[in-house]
């Protein structure tokens, strides 16, 4: 339906926190920026009535998913003076401890760049069609709520 | 005319893909009825339809062949 | 005067990306955390009338900066339900592009873990006796004003 | 009577690390005019002390052979 391009936020996996401080030196070249606001998902090892999640399974409905968070990019571009915004969320099993969510936004000053990167994190919870299966050490699951 | 389902999350385990008739149901709304019929416990459930990897918001035509995706509320982050 | 181990915030020169990506790799033992708030600040090319900002040489009333940092934590630990918290500051010249300020903080769940996050960096900038001087392409300076 | 006084930022460009005598002055509102004087740049600038590392938020009593700082508005972040 539109022109522009499509970016894929989706990783297979983990996000290794490699990547994360990669993504971090690449915008040293960038010197209109001043601050970095970072978001980062954990899987957390859930006490659930006596049963402790090892793994969170995300699945989505991709392009839904990429398309939405397309329009979500434009209007946090238009609503805050932003430099970069860059989102990754993982795809399948994730282990406790793990990163699965990486929301990371730039701009010359900071409260733009956390005001944005806070209502990213928020939006992308409830606007984009994913779902996570948080499974159990004893291999029994139940599928994640968000609050 | 058919259309084809497709489910996520809690409701993949029990509508998998699927094409079913839908012969005389001619928009979304009717649609829902439909389906709540077929597969009692989504209506006890909260879900969302996507119609040709579109939201469904408002009550939309359907002309048969599209593809339905049936989603519970989402959990990613 | 007080028997509280008083961490050290500064760190020569700027702060590396790798260094930044190490800390995020040793939270993933830690598996109450669900979230992970980062601020960083990277040191702008600014215009200031047609001079631009090469570097920052950041100095310190340092021992009066550490005890007030080590207040500040205490006080966010007391406010907000945090898990780790980790602050980084450059000492020295820090050229335009590189990371001078790294500000970590990680809870069980998002909300605290970015409210706290924002109020650090706010509380860093006005109650830590730190001085910036902007250095400019022709050698000249100015002392940085926190706005 | 002596204090040693010390200086950062853009303060530390006119005031070097120096003794200073302060016979007569004895505690940290007097000892402020005196500097004033001494040095009429910082009247007409913002600045805070520290008094042996501690930061003055209220007139404080000198006993002689402090260390005080003088300090301009903190910039860091």
């Amino acid at each position: 339906m539109s022109d522009i391009k499509i970016k894929n936020i989706f990783v297979n996996g983990k996000i290794e926190s490699g990547f994360i401080g990669e993504s971090i030196a690449k915008h040293s070249s960038k010197t209109t920026i001043g601050g970095h606001s970072i978001f980062m998902g954990q899987v957390r090892r859930d006490d659930q009535g006596g049963k402790f999640v090892y793994a969170i399974e995300f699945t989505a409905y991709e392009t839904l998913a990429l398309e939405k968070m397309n329009l979500i990019r434009e209007e946090i571009f238009d609503k805050y003076p932003i430099i970069c915004l860059h989102v990754y969320h993982s795809l399948g099993v994730v282990n406790t401890g793990d990163i699965c969510l990486f929301v990371f936004c730039s701009a010359a000053h900071r409260t733009p760049a956390i005001d944005a990167c806070t209502e990213i994190v928020e939006r992308l919870k409830t606007e984009l069609p994913i779902w996570g299966k948080e499974i159990f050490e004893d291999d029994s699951h139940q599928w994640k709520e968000n609050n | 005319m058919e259309i084809e389902i497709i489910s996520f999350g809690k409701i993949s385990e029990f509508i998998p893909r699927q094409k079913i008739d839908i012969t005389g149901i001619s928009d979304t709304d009717t649609l829902k009825v439909h389906l709540e019929k077929a597969f009692p416990q989504i209506s006890t459930m909260k879900y969302k339809l996507a119609l040709n990897e579109k939201l469904v918001q408002n009550n939309t035509l359907i002309s048969g062949n599209e593809v339905v995706a049936i989603m519970p509320p989402f959990s990613g982050g």
